[in-house]
């Protein structure tokens, strides 16, 4: 396992990288979706990306995570294939789900990401189940389940939860917490301040951290890793983030104000992490300055190689709904 | 010439959505127990502009907006309903009505049964549903067979905007649980629309076109596509008649067997997957009926591939009926005779 | 509203005499039920008969309940005719659902009562929403929720819960806790000691009382209907006790001791509350025997009665179906 | 005859629960992958009993007694499916599933198709379903029209001890969501099954008998209904067939196409409501196919009752086909030509 990012060089850079990746691949998202180049929909973790990193970073290549629409940076963070992942937002037959499935079903069985998802807490009890057959199999593989606020509230957190709380499943429950599910700030879908504190409820653990603070996220997941590895059960880790632009793109941000997304900007976590490793002198202006050059030319080199790829296939279609023994 | 024109009898254009708007509102101002509740209906104004501004005219007590939790809600409206309410909730997809299964078929449609009438539902439960919107198989389903197949519920497909508020307007008038299931392609469409709460009785097939060779039935989108079809059909000299069912339970097939009887073919459109879908059983219903011995052609559907609905446009395109493919059917079951 | 049913004479007698005619009730079903009188399935609540009548004891006529698949004492508490709920069990056209429903599905509009369930779970959201419309309306009345442990596991409790607690609904949710969801032990389903923990978890407060303690259940009560009443919303009450019986007719009890049955027969709800009283003086041997006398003959006179009626009529099926405008 | 008993091959009589534990038995000794979850499948043994020792034999891991949690259970299993295993959900009452659609529909059944094929999930659901118990509306509904009706998931109907155990056997090998749904009044029925772990491939109709008057097609305990009254429509000289379709999705509709061709006459029999049902779409892929030009009267539906499940004895069986019924819709349908 690696150690805190803010305290190793390597491991800064690989985490400085991956946050980087996954703003200029949201950005282009935005962008190729602005010049319609790009259809259906989609949800940007643009803001958040400490947490999909900083947890991800905790885990081993043979772990497990579920995911969900707005998935792109977990997805990333895990280790999928840029130019397998935008072929798939661009419907090319090269695309991780053949242009089948789109930004919310992406998965990666290479990297252990068992899929985004379309349906809120729809990856939840999933987690749990993939965590069964890794404990029935006596391996110790961990699944980091990734949910919103808004998911916190659905049937399926609670009987996942309770599930993964009395078998001591090995899983920990991410609740990425960015104050809102869509338009409904948390204020008013929680009559408590922490959603951690709902760990309480299932006789699990529940801690708070700072999701914009990728050592913080790094530290508690890595934690909830350990324990869930040793065979001690799940843990609910609640990641206070924010997202900085719409829910999806038919939102027009009349439910929060510019005050309170022009606060959250200022906490860029990617920025934040920038300025810390410079001030430690972990990393150089000169590295940091190489990493954002290079997270740019991959993605660039991501959208070129998948714009050239082929479309996908409408020739096969129902051959598809069936696995074949 | 279709048959809902003639019915609003106004000049007056507006869309489907704001057709849906005006329903609930006249309802709300007309009845203080009617009240909607659902995922963003309020300032967001619904994740497809439905409910608009009815927060801001009438309150977040009435325009309510939930949490992520559709079980409860449904289950929160069943309740409200059995005490006294007249309750709107609003599935943002009607892929997650799903969540709220137990609380729409085990509870809210058995409940005037199972108490030996003691007691009624009377609540409306509205949901966007189709493709075309590139939101893949988890957000573009068409699962009204489902719920026209569970006695107890009604079950509604507005196909124009006239519709969407007239019987919508039926809806929250009727004492029992009403899916109302809206099409979110027709969303943007407009046509004529009475200013007054003109309701449109649940269970009235509307007969949209009349014509010699060849009856169409379809449902939501299918309808206008059907309807596209007919005038390219018209140009090769093949006249088609366009049967919208607009309540699939309960269901009045009598315009059906009439028209069938008279062109003796018969093509049923929906963008559900075909097997085991609604269309299945307005064939059966022709098939077990004298209708079986006009037809000069075997019965014919035609219905969105067994499949779910896949990401990429052109896949999504092919996976449901298209104008062409009704056209091309329409013309193939011509020559079947 | 009534004061402790162990402090006042006429409210004794009351929630004595409710107590014996569940237990009537009870042992009157599952004698038609083994003389083969009696069809379908049946759930006893033998042995938690405080729980009900408490509970029933600290609401006001008007105020409703929502009862569960063992809703036979919640039914009866709360003021239901025993005749016309003898009739529903005996499939008569004279029993509150006209046969239709059968023990799961009694319901009494007139004493509030909106209906048993056979959907474990399933009167939770029906609960808070009846509650909606109360505070809606700005009537004073007030929902109380029955369901049983196992019924805490499903997804409906923690949306229902939630959903109250967020908009401070007029609702006592009160959860048996009976030590089984029908052979699944508490200790098994659970990871916490209380399921009153749960209440923290959604803002509100929960409470574990003794639920064969009469007077403990009606006090915990009779503080969250004041509380719910005031406007300030729901409370989780937890009613500890035990069933008798097994869980239905195809119980062979074999997930439970004969001593754990045994011990807890020694706590009858009932036999303690007379106890209590003659202790205190409240009731004499006379006025206790007396109570034990009627609850018996009100029991035989429902039972001749509901036997006398006639069957229900399957003649208008269809027509039942919709209800008419 | 009845194909089932040449197709066993053996003399072995054990009850339809029986088989279902001896083909889940098997299936865990020859895979470890294999293991089942559910409520009170434990030291209970099973709201049915089917599960019975296996606990004892199995041990509580891999027969998992679950909290009250549907959903999560259905979502765990899709979940343990995606990482290797074979998991066997058993849901209590089929009425329960209305928990867990979500897991059900919007994952298990869509996930290898929006995947484009990177995973699938290989998982069965059992549940039992129909009326007869007296359990009421929300413990007997018959809900296979829905699961047919969505592309992803298999359907499978057993209505023999034999293809209870070969069935089940087929649906754990296959690596896609298969769902079995067991008729509670079949549980304590019995027949030859073989000990061996023979399959019983799906999408493979089975006839049951033949005749050359009417074709009955029936599914579930309607199978052994029509079968009895086939037995009694011969002391009346009427000769019917008897088919039995097996699995609802992939349907093998060829042996029903081939025999109604024959009889001229067909007979669809379900307990489920007749409206939107299973047979609905039997009975239109009659009226589309060459098959409708033989017919020699109109196709006929027999159905349960478009209404919930009453609770009363006479009423209930008054809501669903019985063998009378079955006599008198056939000898009706004989007269019709
Ligand atoms: C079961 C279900 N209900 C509603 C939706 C529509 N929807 C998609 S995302 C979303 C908000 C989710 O909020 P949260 O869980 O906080 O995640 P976030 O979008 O904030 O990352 C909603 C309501 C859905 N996809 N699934
Ligand atoms: C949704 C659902 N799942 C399962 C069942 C089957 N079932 C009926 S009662 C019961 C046990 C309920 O336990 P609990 O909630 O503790 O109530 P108790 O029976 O102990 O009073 C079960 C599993 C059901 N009726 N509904
Ligand atoms: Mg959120
Ligand atoms: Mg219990």
């Amino acid at each position: 396992m690696t150690t805190t990012p803010g305290a190793d060089h390597e491991t800064a850079s690989h985490a400085l990288l991956t946050m980087w990746t996954i703003r200029r691949f949201e950005e282009a998202v935005d962008d190729l979706f602005a010049r319609g180049l790009m259809h259906g929909t989609m949800h940007l973790s643009i803001g958040q990306e400490a947490s999909a990193t900083g947890a991800c970073l905790a885990l081993r290549t043979d772990d497990a995570i579920t995911s969900t629409h707005r998935g792109h940076g977990h997805c990333i963070a895990k280790g999928a294939d840029l130019t397998r992942m935008m072929a798939e937002l661009l419907a090319k037959e090269t695309g991780y789900c053949r242009g089948r499935g789109g930004s919310m079903h992406i998965a990666d069985t290479a990297t252990g990401n068992l899929g985004a998802n379309g349906i809120v807490a729809g990856g939840i009890p999933i987690a749990a189940g993939a965590a069964l057959a890794f404990q029935l199999r006596g391996e110790d593989r961990v699944v980091a389940c990734f949910f919103g606020d808004g998911a916190a509230n659905e049937g399926a957190f609670h009987e996942a939860v309770n599930l993964a709380a009395i078998w001591k499943l090995p899983v920990v429950f991410i609740c990425e917490n960015n104050k809102y599910g869509m338009s409904f700030s948390t204020e008013k879908s929680f009559a408590i301040e922490h959603i951690s504190e709902r760990g309480a409820a299932y006789g699990i653990p529940g801690v708070t951290v700072d999701g914009n603070d990728l050592d913080a996220v790094f530290d508690a997941v890595s934690t909830a890793v350990a324990r869930a590895r040793a065979g001690e059960g799940p843990t609910l880790v609640e990641n206070v983030t924010y997202r900085w632009k719409g829910h999806s793109k038919s939102d027009k941000n009349l439910y929060r104000t510019k005050e309170e997304i022009a606060e959250w900007r200022a906490q860029d976590p990617i920025l934040r992490f920038e300025a810390q490793v410079k001030e430690s002198g972990l990393l150089t202006d000169e590295e940091v300055q190489a990493i954002r050059t290079r997270a740019m030319e991959d993605m660039r080199e991501a959208v070129r190689q998948a714009n050239a790829a082929p479309d996908a296939d409408p020739s096969d279609l129902l051959d598809a709904v069936f696995a074949r023994a | 010439m279709t048959s809902t024109q003639t019915e609003t009898g106004t000049d007056r254009v507006i869309t489907y959505s704001e057709a849906v708007r005006e329903a609930i509102a006249q309802s709300m101002e007309a009845d203080d127990r009617v009240f909607m509740l659902g995922e963003d209906i309020g300032v967001y104004g619904g994740a497809f502009g439905v409910s608009g501004d009815l927060y801001h005219r009438f309150g977040a007590d009435r325009i309510r907006d939930t949490p992520i939790s559709e079980l409860g809600i449904v289950g929160a409206a069943v309740g409200a309903a059995l005490a006294g309410m007249r309750p709107i909730v609003e599935i943002q997809f009607s892929d997650f009505t799903n969540q709220a299964m137990d609380q729409i078929v085990n509870q809210a449609a058995k409940i005037h049964y199972m108490l030996g009438g003691a007691m009624s539902v009377p609540m409306v439960l509205r949901a966007p549903l189709g493709s075309g919107t590139g939101a893949a198989a988890q957000h573009s389903q068409s699962l009204e067979a489902w719920f026209a197949h569970v006695p107890g519920l009604k079950v509604v497909m507005p196909a124009t905007a006239a519709d969407a508020k007239g019987l919508l307007l039926a809806a929250i008038d009727d004492p029992n649980p009403v899916i109302v299931l809206e099409h979110k392609l027709l969303y943007r469409t407009s046509g004529p629309v009475p200013e007054e709460a003109v309701r449109v009785p649940l269970g009235q097939s509307a007969v949209r076109r009349r014509g010699e060779h060849l009856t169409i039935v379809a449902t939501g989108v299918m309808v206008s596509r059907s309807l596209e079809a007919a005038e390219l059909l018209a140009q090769d000299g093949i006249d088609v008649s366009v049967i919208d069912p607009r309540t699939l339970t309960p269901l009045d097939d009598a315009p059906i067997h009439e028209d069938v009887s008279r062109t003796g073919r018969a093509l049923l459109v929906q963008e559900a997957p075909g097997h085991v879908g609604f269309t299945a059983e307005l064939s059966a219903r022709i098939a077990e009926s004298p209708t079986i011995y006009r037809l000069l052609a075997p019965v014919r559907r035609l219905s969105g591939l067994d499949a779910p609905i896949p990401y990429a446009p052109q896949l999504e395109r092919a996976s449901v009926p298209q104008v062409e493919d009704i056209v091309e059917a329409a013309t193939t079951l011509m020559k079947e005779s």
